[in-house]
């Protein structure tokens, strides 16, 4: 993930930083995930504690992805991908999807970024130059959601910084996210700034430091973030 | 005022004194129904024996009879009253409050309350709207062409409690109604961060099919089985 | 309706004028129906015409009341009658039925009327001074169907004039007004001013023009409007 | 463009073809669908061997593969794309044709393309929303503050025509639309003076409960069977 062995060596799995961003979401809370990383946050959310996936394509209720050859192709997620229902679940167009984001209904909104400044810039849509991505909901979900979650591994490949003072890529939206999720830190954005709330086993704050532009806070012990076997993710 | 995330699990509540039993005095509550259909008696019978004083009600009309909302004019907890019509004949409590002084009324067009309630809830601060140019409705307001036409700038009417009447309620707090009894139920179901529904049965998660569900269940904090059904104050 | 013996001789009743609406009403149109003789105007619309009858309440295809006992009382018309569906009715909420109706798609609103003017203002909420009537769906329906009939009696019970130069009363909605029917004349607003149509049988122009302060505009032959046994009228 | 009433009685089209055939050159098309869920395949197909030029078209995202949407560009038949996602890896015909500078672009937020949709068909002629500020989406726009918060003015987004895929239709045009296949359709269809949906099943009228329907009828000019309900192009 990035050019510094220590860093490389210590760094999380996207199934990792899915199941840290699950113990973040509350009982019954309604969530919307982004593509990639952010889809996976499902796999580690137990059914018994109510929460509710929504997809801005017009469902709240997505259950797991069906059995091959049960799909039903009327049903999809954000990302396409063929969704079951749960009991309770809800269908809508559009339009009052959108009502439902962009008025403050879905709880956490937890994307996927390219990059986040120090004070919760979020950029997640594009790179300059024309040509590549879209806005799609981004730009909603990442305004609408009463709490913003936003996951990247921490560097470039080339080593770059992306968390950085002020973002130079396209924003999606100005001081949005509440929490950040990388593949070596855990950081919640404060009234005061960043603040390190934990860093990957292995690493220290001052590693952190190091590959982040801002000046990231520390108050009291800073947790750990642990690696597990790829095996512990469920339908990974 | 109400919980930041709906309690995990089921919405029921065992009664409508339980139902409302933490509204606070001077809150703004969004109540549903239209010519006495959809209209949430229970929860409103359990008002009456509320304390909360100092109320803003915003509904379609200004009561019917002697029974409902009368009963909360009458007990002098409403400060003020935003509705669409006002003085319908059968409206004879709120009409003599209000000549007596005694509480606030404003009054807009009903597409345009029904508007603002929408907006409210989906997150829409301000819309412009051609209805009322050249009115009474008009007065203090913005206006500005768009296209040749003049419109109004209307703001989002959000309210702190949503009472509101469904047919039928799953415990996750999706609703159904029935005929014309949705009426303004559905926006200001969105509009209020507590919601409270009234409805006629409670089924369990599922037994609404998913594309039938009218007021998906993310709107609705608590569901109550009104304990009177036959009640019909036309409020 | 006046006190003028003539005019009051020749008047239609208010099944008389419903079921001279009615006939300005073309095949497929969706309507909107006010309280009082616009309610009647459904009586004499023939079911095989497709002409489709909206409350502002949340109904599209609002048929007849249904025969005592059998009413549902979940099922209403903005006028609080119980009414039945036709097959092919929908229901909906009231966002969805004004933005139908603010949206244009409603294709005649036959509204009651307390004045009309010159150039098709229509009065029809409240007289001045406080206490009396109320906006409801009035504003809204008078400003978004695509054309607004009126019909009110051509004079007050005491003779005074309804249709004005200017409005005395407050505004519903400027310049809405299309075809306005009264209980002695038909009379179209157009680019040049409102045209007289129709009188009541036994009357002439000259007999509306008495009594209307703006100057009515003739072109060609003016027809009849004509009365007919109360029984006439099916349902009423 | 169109008729100023429905046509009396039935709405329904022998083909395709038929439903498309008077579609001018230089129209706005308001075209449903997301992810190739929703999308009016058999429809796009017509339009593909329709002489119409110039089309302005507003979808959710710029066309999948090969098929669908992706023929009218190669075709050189759109003029203008508006969309909320341009550039997907799987939109290479849209790339293509953009990057030779044969088609125009305008890319917005998927809640303010709804949102402005709904507007042209709900008589809002602009409305405010807080999505956008202090981003690309907000260049050339007013902005205002509501309580504090900045928003930007949007305006309705209306079409000539809306080309629409629903479930199931009734013989005068109610509308049911199936799982997440509803998308940006509801709105579409109230947005255009002429609305043509391409459908799975025609049922008579009344065998949709007035409570399902989705669509109501007033909302849809024209409907037609799907002559290969198995075509899956994910326009």
């Amino acid at each position: 993930m990035n050019s510094d062995p220590k860093l490389e060596a210590a760094a999380l799995t996207p199934g990792d930083i899915a199941r840290r961003i699950a113990r973040e979401i509350p009982p019954g809370a309604a969530v919307n995930l982004g593509i990639g990383v952010p889809t996976r946050v499902a796999n580690h959310v137990e059914p018994g504690r109510g929460v509710m996936f929504m997809a801005e394509n017009g469902i709240l209720g997505a259950g797991p992805r069906p059995a091959p050859g049960e799909e039903d192709w009327d049903l999809i997620n954000a990302s396409r991908e063929p969704v079951t229902a749960v009991p309770g679940a809800s269908l809508f167009g559009h339009a009052d999807s959108f009502a439902m984001i962009r008025g403050g209904h879905v709880d956490i909104a937890v994307l996927g970024a390219l990059q986040v400044s120090a004070r919760g810039d979020l950029a997640n849509w594009t790179v300059p130059g024309a040509g590549k991505g879209g806005i799609g909901g981004a730009m909603d979900l990442a305004t609408g959601a009463r709490q913003v979650f936003a996951t990247m591994t921490h560097l470039m490949k080339d080593g770059g910084l992306k968390l950085l003072e002020e973002c130079s890529y396209p924003l999606t939206a100005s001081g949005v996210v509440g929490k950040l999720f990388t593949d070596i830190a855990f950081i919640e954005f404060t009234e005061e700034g960043p603040l390190l709330r934990e860093v990957a086993a292995g690493l220290t704050a001052e590693d952190i430091q190091r590959v982040s532009e801002p000046r990231l806070l520390v108050a009291g012990t800073i947790g750990t973030l642990t690696r597990e076997p790829e095996a512990a993710e469920p339908g990974a | 005022m109400p919980e930041e995330l709906p309690p995990l699990g089921d919405k029921v509540y065992l009664d409508s004194a339980a139902a409302v039993a933490d509204i606070p005095d001077g809150a703004v509550i969004l109540l549903g129904g239209f010519g006495g259909v959809g209209v949430p008696e229970n929860l409103l019978a359990a008002m009456a024996d509320h304390p909360a004083r100092e109320l803003t009600i915003v509904t379609n009309h200004a009561g019917f009879g002697e029974r409902g909302l009368a009963v909360l004019f009458r007990q002098g907890k409403v400060r003020k009253l935003i509705c669409t019509y006002a003085f319908h004949k059968s409206a004879f409590v709120f009409r003599e409050i209000y000549m007596a002084g005694k509480i606030e009324l404003e009054q807009i067009p009903q597409g345009t309350m029904a508007e603002r309630i929408r907006a409210a809830g989906a997150g829409i601060p301000a819309f412009y709207t051609p209805t009322g140019v050249g009115t009474q409705a008009a007065e203090g307001k913005e206006s500005r062409g768009f296209g040749g036409r003049e419109a109004l700038l209307e703001h989002a009417l959000p309210g702190d409690i949503a009472i509101i009447k469904a047919h039928k309620a799953d415990r996750l707090g999706n609703l159904v109604y029935r005929g014309t009894a949705a009426n303004f139920n559905p926006v200001m179901a969105a509009a209020a961060p507590l919601t409270i529904a009234e409805v006629e049965a409670v089924v369990e998660p599922g037994e609404i099919a998913p594309e039938a569900v009218h007021t998906p269940s993310i709107y609705v904090n608590r569901v109550v089985l009104g304990e009177n059904l036959e009640l019909r104050s036309e409020a």
